[in-house]
């Protein structure tokens, strides 16, 4: 149960929330300029990194507001929360890396 | 029942303090029909012991007798199926009879490693609690009490929990300990005394942490003191899962002790002797009369002294260690009990098998009668003479593995300890610390301090602050671990250790025989030398079975975990994973444990029951059925309900004797030739304001908006970015800037975040605002060429003849009996129809003038299935049963509505070459060519002279049947199909497998009845 | 007593230091690495080849899979794909001379709103003409096929019925790995743990190795069979991938004597169950939320899945929740997997098969080899390649919208 | 012409209305206990509600605030105005609902609020915001005792202790599955407002929640 620090409401549990996928991939500002290739970019590609990852949260049983977030998609660790609109705050340095493993168990290390 | 040389034995008080059980209250609990005396706050397993029955259930596959092994959670063999207490309930199987409370009149039976699922189902009340605090402490030993106090001077909330019904963890199982001067247990008792008087404190007994999860939320199960007792009242609950949400979290859950791997090392009577403890000091119970004690470390002087004031005999204590600690020396002085260093049990005898007349079961059968011995060099190998003493129990101990199951469930790093000899926590995760045992304190003394000290320094990162004090005890410095991981019996051949030790083969050479562990020249090692080495009891799996994996090429602790099911028990490992650990590295040349490590822990920390974790979500509250105003007359009036979302809509209302078809048939025609009435209201409405509203929707929807006059409405179609339909319905102009949005029932929350996601992500700077106000309204749908005969009467304020009030036209009105009301002409079924929009609190009074109303025509109330048949008669799309996310609104046959002109979400993906096709799947009406066969919906259907056997291989399909309905208007079934370029067969006839035969059917355009649309205005 | 699974054989494989360079290198020691490996080394000759798995092998999805097995999907490109994998599951035993307890018990997909009925007869229609076998059955014949499911109505979402395939079912899946394993282990395949690729050697546009933490290794050519973790090795070698990588949990039961005897999912309330072979009761969850590499979710998916189980399974309500993981699954868009050529030349990709691709685990070796030794996708993934984003032929197999009215 | 006729009004029907959880009157009664573990529920019907879309400090919300006579509060969790009275509850930085729990609701009150937004007086002018009758979209349900707080921790992931939770606090969440408002009215009472199509099942779940404590009484 992920802890969310919604921006207008403060800190609330997962299962108020949707998921939006990754931030920053505005619409296209002419789609009919673009080639297939690249509206498929735009409808069915989005990175989808290992560590810190620019996402969108709506808070739909709060206060109904998207916002963006970096969270840590091995830790699942919240490095910053900012609203929609605003660029993504530098988190390099603002928490720890994420450190992958349980222990040295010889497992799969994620 | 034949006389047993019982050896286990209730001990009198004066010999042992019992802190756990009533003397005075004496119980009776039966195991596989055998009655056994206990007191109330016995554990099924002390019982069985006080009275001499430590054998339990034989072993999973070997059948090998068992005896109970621990005290605690981790309990391998003692394996129970509890039998209902109260009739009709289930019975429970798995529990281990170390964790189930004695409880007057319990009855249980062994089980032999499986369980018996019982088929009654479980009317027990469960509950769920969510609960926030600063300070969580897990674990109620002395470092979490310690850190309870602490923390919860401060006047920071905080939450003490543990699995236990008694607080003090291990003090429980001592007798001498003391602290601040006070007998232990008493200090612990006083203690969480004093902290429940506290305002913001909470401690929960028999409440297990068994999974931590993200951000410090915590899951903890209670099991109330009923649990197996079972008739508990209603809101009793059985058992109660928390959730909570911690600032800071104390782990001080203590450790496991671990047995020792020698040949024959699971039989009754070989226990952990930390067990054994706990059973003498905590239950008063013996577990036998002649206990030889087996070590690796100091933990078992303690149990030396304790067995020796309660005059129990202890033939040797048989100590790995070279030299004895000071702590052993002093014990074995005080005592004058035999110590052996440097040795090592190699081997015990046994009873033979139980005589056929012991209907009392296993009590003894396979039971320890002696022990041998023998000094063990470095690393392990037996090196001198053998020496065997009678003994009827033997106590071990293999070390202590520290509980980090919750703090590796977090990420929690470990390393090695060597001079513990276990894992610890390289560090505790950000937000907890880990004190006591837990952290490999030895001490009882350093266990306090930590456990102070994190309660401490818990509450002040809250911002709570207080004094300091650190409980007292005397601390006496830990003497060394010397650990055995696997003691060859004496004579084997070889042994894993030593000159001639096998080894796995070299890791790039594959075995030249069938002998895993022959390479390279050394004697093969024997496995059936280690074929009784335990290493997982549960499981019964040996050494042996572990040298067959690694000699299977397998290197890693999870494959051989996997190879093996070492640890993938009940018990999840809690006395085997560290064991087999050692076990591997010893295997594996030049592999020290911690690089081997440990199979990962995962929650729960302990088994859980289904229901438990059901909790209240069953029957009527599993999920919420959502209903209108309406809902009551629907019941009274006999409807059939479907589910729509998580709304109950009326499907259809039989009259007596009425099937569905019937009631269907005569609904529709009611439509048709008269009036009905449906109940609409679930349909999802939002409110629309902004000065941007015409252009946000004209954005949203395919087709144009922004010229909607007020006060008419505009059927609209909405497709995600991809171009595929997703929903439709109805949005009217109630003024410049303000809109009314229907959506599909299913649709309603989809689409009020799809609004939202578009305008607050991509176009905030408009001037939009949304509302949804789908249960401010009530909306009952009046359809039939009679419609407005009824509009009339109950709406006479507004003119409703043809010219004055059109097709897409609403007006504001108050009905005839002063219910105010927006009426609409909307059609869904291509006759003259109104909506009637009324407030919540007047729809059922709306309703019902509605029918009373109408009853002069007949008026006749319909469901969901009718609506279904007489849009489909019209060839009205529904979206989601006539489109699957595949359908474009071209294909659907409404190019009409999506606009050349403007943009608008999803119009950009027509242009792809798949979405362009000019022949995609169509939507278009079939008629079977018979006039009688009803088409299946999800038919398929194929073209005319397809072949359709299985040697000619998969049958090319066209299309499928959508909808299909019997037609009261058309006299015939119908049915609605997306086709591949059906547009373009108009009059072909296809063919379409129904039951094993083909049905010629002939594909229409969608609409069967009006095209004209002259009925829409009556 | 319980019985013991089949021993297994008393070698399976070697673990060899990599050479320097290999005609062909899989990336990623899951099932459909191992498959592809075999299928590269049965049917086009290629045994210079090594498999690299950065952690333990079939560590990743295919250790934590609930291993149902069936190829009763909706569209024909799915169905052919699925199908071929089974009919590749009945032969496999044989074949691999391992008895990996393969069960074709049946698997049932239950019905519980109408629209769940239409498009589970829809379904039904479009496999048999597809030669598939599968069924409706009705509520009373759910009942006769599974006993222990409440068909009553009195519960929030009653049975309406389901689809039964009789030749679906489950097999264990670390046993599938290794009989694989050791099949290409023999026929000289180097399967290097602990190997973990981080980088991939380009000359222009086309592959020529890898970089891991044991070196720089050569390779004629190079397949990714990474699964969850297709995204970031796409990554690495410059391209990109319409995949999103999710936690999907799993969970297990102690041991029961038998009361299960097939295979039973509801999509509705999210639920999927089978008694494994040993006797525990083998759950799957729904997908977290969010993208997810950690290999675990949320408890709540737990809870709601045990709801759901106790709903439809009354008898399970004493049963224990035994131990609960996640895997981490790759999501496309429709729900079908992605087999293809990759804009590297020489890479090939294998990979969203999402929550389901463990049966599929044959058919997309058996594929992904001919497409990596031939150099252009088999017909039987040809529908599955990358560009389907782009034209918009999607095979979308989730299911109709779930909107009604 | 029929057009031409301008009806004069009726009087509104209130003996006609129908509360979302009127069918759920016996189950709450009987679900209430008493003595010292003491919890009721109880509905309160037919409260006008109105739901306010404007950014506090602009134009839109001073308007609204002059109409409506209430002022929006400014921050999560809180509410302004009188907890037996007229109020308003946050639930976004531009959404507001105000509750009045001392009248019924009347007709066209909404709409007249509404028409400060599209001002037509000189110099005013419209306003973006949106003013909506919701008195009949949620209603209101009124869990009152020493242990109404326990019955809601049953299902609200929300923390309630009254350190973070005091009175007048309301907050949008989840009890149970279902959405709703929760408003801490006085220290033992809890007002909470659901959507009317979820209040049959709401009512079911919170009598169930209150057993515990009918058992403790007992
Ligand atoms: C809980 C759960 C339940 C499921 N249930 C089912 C089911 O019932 N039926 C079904 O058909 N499917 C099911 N699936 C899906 C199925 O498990 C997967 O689709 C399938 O296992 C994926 O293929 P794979 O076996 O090759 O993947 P994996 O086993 O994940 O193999 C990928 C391998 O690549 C390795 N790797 C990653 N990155 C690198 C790198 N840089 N270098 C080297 N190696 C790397 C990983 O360590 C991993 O071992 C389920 C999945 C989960 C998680
Ligand atoms: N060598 C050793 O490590 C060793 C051996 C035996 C005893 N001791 C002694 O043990 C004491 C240590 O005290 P302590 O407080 O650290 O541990 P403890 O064992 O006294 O207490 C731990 C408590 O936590 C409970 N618990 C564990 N996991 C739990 C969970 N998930 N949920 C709920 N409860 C859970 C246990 O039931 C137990 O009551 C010291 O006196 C020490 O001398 C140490
Ligand atoms: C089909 C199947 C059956 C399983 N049965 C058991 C079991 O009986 N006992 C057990 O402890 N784990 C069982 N597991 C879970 C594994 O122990 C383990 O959790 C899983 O492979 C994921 O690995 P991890 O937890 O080490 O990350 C099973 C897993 C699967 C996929
Ligand atoms: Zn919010």
């Amino acid at each position: 149960m992920l802890l969310i620090d919604c921006p207008h409401c403060g800190p609330r549990d997962e299962v108020e929330f949707h998921y939006g996928g990754q931030a920053h991939v505005p619409y296209p500002v002419d789609p009919y300029a673009l080639s297939d290739r690249a509206w498929a970019e735009f409808l069915f590609y989005r990175d989808n990194p290992r560590g810190p990852f620019a996402e969108r949260w709506v808070h739909a049983v709060g206060c109904r507001k998207w916002f963006n977030a970096i969270r840590d998609t091995v830790t699942y660790e919240f490095l910053a929360v900012y609203p929609m609109g605003s660029p993504p705050p530098n988190t390099s340095t603002a928490s720890p890396p994420a450190h992958d493993s349980a222990h040295d168990s010889g497992s799969d290390p994620s | 029942m034949t006389a047993h040389r019982l050896t286990g034995y209730r001990v009198d008080p004066d010999l042992s303090p019992g802190h756990g059980i009533d003397r005075d209250a004496g119980i009776t609990v039966t195991v596989d029909g055998a009655s056994v005396p206990a007191f109330t706050g016995d554990s099924i397993a002390s019982a069985l012991i006080a009275s001499g029955r430590l054998g339990c259930g034989p072993s999973i596959h070997m059948s090998r007798p068992r005896g109970i092994l621990a005290a605690g959670v981790e309990e391998p063999n003692a394996l129970l199926r509890i039998e209902a207490r109260t009739p009709g309930a289930p019975s429970e199987s798995m529990l281990p009879a170390t964790t189930v409370d004695a409880v007057d009149g319990l009855s249980a039976h062994w089980l032999q490693g499986m369980g018996v699922l019982d088929p009654a189902g479980d009317d027990a009340y469960y509950d769920r609690k969510y609960v926030h605090t600063d300070v969580l402490v897990v674990g109620a030993g002395p470092a979490g009490i310690a850190a309870a106090r602490e923390a919860s001077k401060t006047g920071a909330r905080t939450v003490l929990l543990d699995e236990q019904s008694a607080p003090g963890g291990s003090l429980l199982s001592g007798r001498d300990e003391t602290i601040d001067d006070t007998e232990a247990v008493a200090w612990a008792c006083a203690a969480l005394d004093r902290l429940t008087a506290q305002p913001d404190f909470t401690y929960m007994r028999r409440t297990t942490a068994i999974g931590s999860y993200d951000a410090n939320y915590v899951v903890a199960v209670e099991r109330s003191a009923a649990d197996v007792a079972a008739p508990a009242s209603a809101g009793v609950a059985r058992a109660r899962i928390w959730h909570i949400r911690a600032k800071r979290v104390v782990l001080a859950t203590g450790a496991h002790e671990r047995p020792l791997v020698f040949a024959d090392n699971d039989r009754p009577g070989i226990m952990l002797a930390g067990a054994v403890r706990t059973y003498l000091n905590r239950y008063a119970a013996a577990a036998g009369q002649r206990i030889v004690l087996a070590t690796t470390n100091d933990s078992v002087y303690a149990l030396l002294e304790d067995l020796h004031t309660a005059g129990i005999a202890v033939p040797v204590v048989v100590d790995s260690r070279p030299e004895p600690s000071d702590r052993a020396r002093a014990a074995l002085e005080a005592t004058g009990a035999r110590g052996v260093f440097g040795a090592a049990v190699v081997g015990t005898s046994a009873n033979g098998q139980a005589d056929a007349s012991d209907t009392g079961g296993t009590a003894d059968r396979g039971r320890v009668t002696a022990v041998s011995f023998a000094s063990v060099d470095g690393s392990g190998r037996p090196a001198g003479a053998v020496e065997t003493v009678p003994a009827d129990t033997l106590a071990v101990s293999g070390g202590h593995s520290p509980v980090l199951h919750l703090h590796t469930q977090r990420q929690g790093r470990t390393r090695w300890d060597e001079a513990f000899a276990g894992f610890v926590p390289e560090a505790p995760v950000s937000g907890q610390s880990v004190v006591g045992s837990a952290n490999g304190a030895v001490s009882l003394g350093t266990a306090l301090e930590q456990g102070a000290h994190a309660g401490h320094a818990a509450a002040a990162e809250t911002g709570a602050r207080g004094p300091l004090v650190v409980p007292t005890a005397s601390a006496s410095a830990p003497g060394p671990v010397h650990p055995l991981w696997l003691i060859a019996s004496p004579g084997a051949p070889a042994g894993p250790h030593g000159p001639t030790a096998p080894r796995a083969p070299a890791d790039s050479e594959a075995p030249t025989t069938a002998q895993p562990l022959a390479g390279n020249g050394t004697p093969a090692l024997a496995p059936e030398h280690w074929a009784s080495h335990f290493v997982d009891l549960q499981r019964d799996q040996t050494v042996a079975d572990v040298l067959r994996a690694v000699g299977a090429g397998m290197r890693s602790v999870e494959h051989i975990k996997r190879y093996t099911s070492i640890s993938t028990a009940n018990d999840q490992g809690k006395t085997s994973s560290v064991n087999a650990m050692g076990v591997i590295a010893s295997l594996l040349e030049d592999a020290d444990p911690a690089s081997v490590g440990t199979s990962t822990n995962r929650p729960p920390y302990t088994p859980v029951a289904f229901a438990a974790l059901a909790g209240r979500r069953r029957g009527d509250l599993y999920e919420p059925a959502r209903v209108t105003n309406i809902q009551p007359w629907h019941v009274a009036h006999g409807a059939e309900f479907e589910d729509v979302g998580q709304w109950k809509r009326p499907r259809y209302f039989p009259r007596a004797g009425e099937d569905m078809d019937a009631a269907v048939l005569r609904e529709c025609a009611a439509v048709r030739t008269s009036v009905g009435f449906q109940d609409a209201s679930t349909l999802g409405k939002i409110e629309i304001r902004g000065a941007d509203a015409p252009e946000f929707l004209n954005r949203i929807y395919t087709n144009g908006f922004k010229k909607l006059a007020v006060g008419k409405g505009r059927y609209g179609l909405m497709c995600g970015a991809d171009g595929m339909l997703f929903d439709d319905g109805v949005t009217m102009r109630l003024a410049e800037d303000r809109f009314l949005m229907t959506t599909t029932t299913g649709g309603a929350a989809g689409v009020l975040d799809w609004l939202e996601e578009w305008h607050q992500t991509e176009w905030p700077d408009m001037d939009v605002l949304f509302t949804s106000v789908t249960e401010q309204w009530n909306t009952i749908a009046v359809a039939g060429p009679r419609s407005r005969d009824v509009i009339a009467t109950i709406a006479p304020d507004i003119d409703v003849a043809n010219e004055s009030f059109g097709f897409m036209e609403f007006r504001e009105t108050q009905l005839s009996n002063g219910i105010p009301a927006r009426i609409c002409r909307i059609s869904f079924s291509g006759e003259l129809a109104f909506e009637v929009n009324v407030p919540t609190f007047y729809g059922l009074a709306a309703w019902e003038l509605v029918d009373d109303t109408g009853q002069e025509f007949g008026i006749t109330p319909y469901g969901t299935e009718t609506m279904h048949v007489l849009r489909a008669e019209k060839g009205l799309v529904i979206i989601g049963q006539d489109t699957d996310g595949t359908v474009t609104p071209q294909d659907a046959g409404m190019g009409w509505a999506v606009s050349k002109l403007k943009d608008f979400v999803g119009k950009r993906s027509f242009q792809r070459t798949d979405t362009a096709r000019p022949d995609r799947k169509h939507f278009v009406g079939v008629l079977p060519v018979d006039g009688v066969t009803r088409l299946d919906e999800g038919a398929q259907l194929i073209a005319a002279g397809t072949p359709v056997t299985p040697e000619a291989g998969p049958v090319p399909m066209i299309g499928h049947v959508t909808s299909s309905y019997l037609s009261a208007e058309l006299g015939r079934p119908f049915g609605l199909a997306l086709v591949e370029n059906g547009f373009n067969r108009m009059g072909e006839i296809v063919r379409s497998p129904v039951g094993g035969t083909l049905v010629d059917v002939e594909i229409t355009s969608s609409v069967f009845i009006d095209p004209e649309g002259k009925r829409r205005d009556g | 007593m319980a019985d013991q699974l089949p021993e297994h054989p008393a070698f399976l494989w070697r673990n060899p230091d990599p050479k320097p360079s290999y005609d062909a290198v899989i990336v990623g020691g899951g099932g459909h690495g191992l498959a592809t490996a075999y299928y590269l080394a049965k049917n086009h000759g290629m045994t210079n080849i090594a498999i690299l798995e950065r952690g333990w092998l079939a560590g990743g999805n295919m250790a934590r899979n609930t291993t149902i097995i069936r190829s009763n999907y909706l569209w024909d490109e799915s169905a052919a794909i699925y199908e071929h994998s089974i009919r590749l599951w009945e032969q496999l035993p044989e074949e691999l001379d391992y008895d990996f307890l393969f069960s074709q018990r049946g698997v049932l997909n239950l019905a519980h709103t109408l629209q769940d009925v239409r498009e589970s007869r829809r379904r039904v229609n479009a496999n048999q003409l597809n030669g598939v076998d599968a069924e409706f059955l009705e509520p009373d014949q759910v009942k006769e096929a599974c006993p222990i499911i409440n068909v009553s109505d009195d519960i929030r979402y009653p049975v309406m019925g389901a689809t039964y395939q009789p030749r679906a079912g489950i097999a264990k899946h670390d046993h599938v790995a290794w009989a694989f394993a050791r099949a290409i282990d023999a026929m000289g395949v180097d399967i290097i743990q602990n190997c973990e690729v981080t980088g991939f050697v380009k000359d222009g546009n086309r592959v020529v190795g890898v970089e891991t933490n044991r070196g720089r290794i050569g390779a004629g050519k190079v397949g990714l069979a990474a699964a969850g973790h297709s995204s970031v090795l796409a990554d690495q070698a410059g391209f990109r991938l319409p995949i999103q990588s999710r936690p999907l949990q799993a969970l297990v039961s102690e041991l029961f004597e038998p009361v299960h005897p097939t295979v039973v999912m509801s999509n509705h309330v999210h639920v999927y169950v089978s008694q494994a072979h040993k006797g525990e009761l083998v759950l799957g969850a729904g997908v977290d939320a969010y993208n997810g590499y950690g290999q675990r979710g949320g408890f709540h998916i737990i809870e709601d899945q045990m709801a759901a189980a106790v709903e439809l399974f009354p008898i399970f309500s004493r049963a224990h929740l035994l131990r609960t993981w996640g895997g981490v699954v790759d999501t496309t868009f429709d729900a079908s997997p992605i087999i293809s050529p990759t804009p590297i030349d020489e890479l090939y990709v294998n990979c969203g098969w999402g929550t389901g691709g463990f049966k599929g685990t044959p058919g997309a070796g058996y594929t992904f080899a001919h497409t990596i030794a031939t150099g252009a996708p088999h017909p039987l993934n040809e529908p599955f390649l990358l560009d389907r984003f782009e034209t918009g032929h999607l095979i979308d197999e989730h299911g109709a919208a779930g909107v009604a009215h | 012409m029929a057009d031409s006729h301008t009806p004069t009004p009726r009087p509104e029907p209130v003996h006609l209305r129908r509360s979302p959880a009127h069918d759920m009157r016996a189950a709450m009664e009987q679900a209430c206990t008493a003595g010292p573990h003491r919890v009721a529920l109880r509905e309160i019907p037919f409260v006008a509600q109105l739901g306010i879309r404007a950014v506090p400090g602009e134009e839109a919300a001073a308007r609204i605030e002059r109409v409506v006579g209430v002022t929006l509060p400014a921050a999560v969790g809180t509410t302004s105005g009188d907890p037996d009275g007229l109020h308003c509850v946050w639930i976004g930085p531009d959404e507001f609902l105000t509750i009045d729990v001392s009248r019924t609701h009347v007709q066209g009150e909404a709409e007249a609020a509404a028409a400060v937004l599209d001002d037509d007086r000189p110099g005013a002018g419209r306003t973006a915001g949106q003013v909506v009758d919701l008195s009949g979209n949620r209603t209101v349900l009124e869990l009152t005792g020493p242990s109404a707080r326990a019955v809601l921790e049953k299902g609200c992931h929300v923390d309630l202790h009254p350190r973070e939770f005091p009175v007048g606090c309301a907050v949008s969440t989840l009890v149970g599955p279902v959405p709703m408002i929760v408003h801490r009215a006085h220290e033992e009472t809890f007002r909470l407002l659901p959507r009317s199509s979820f209040a049959q099942y709401t009512v079911r779940w919170l009598c169930d929640a209150m057993l515990e404590f009918r058992a403790l009484s007992a």
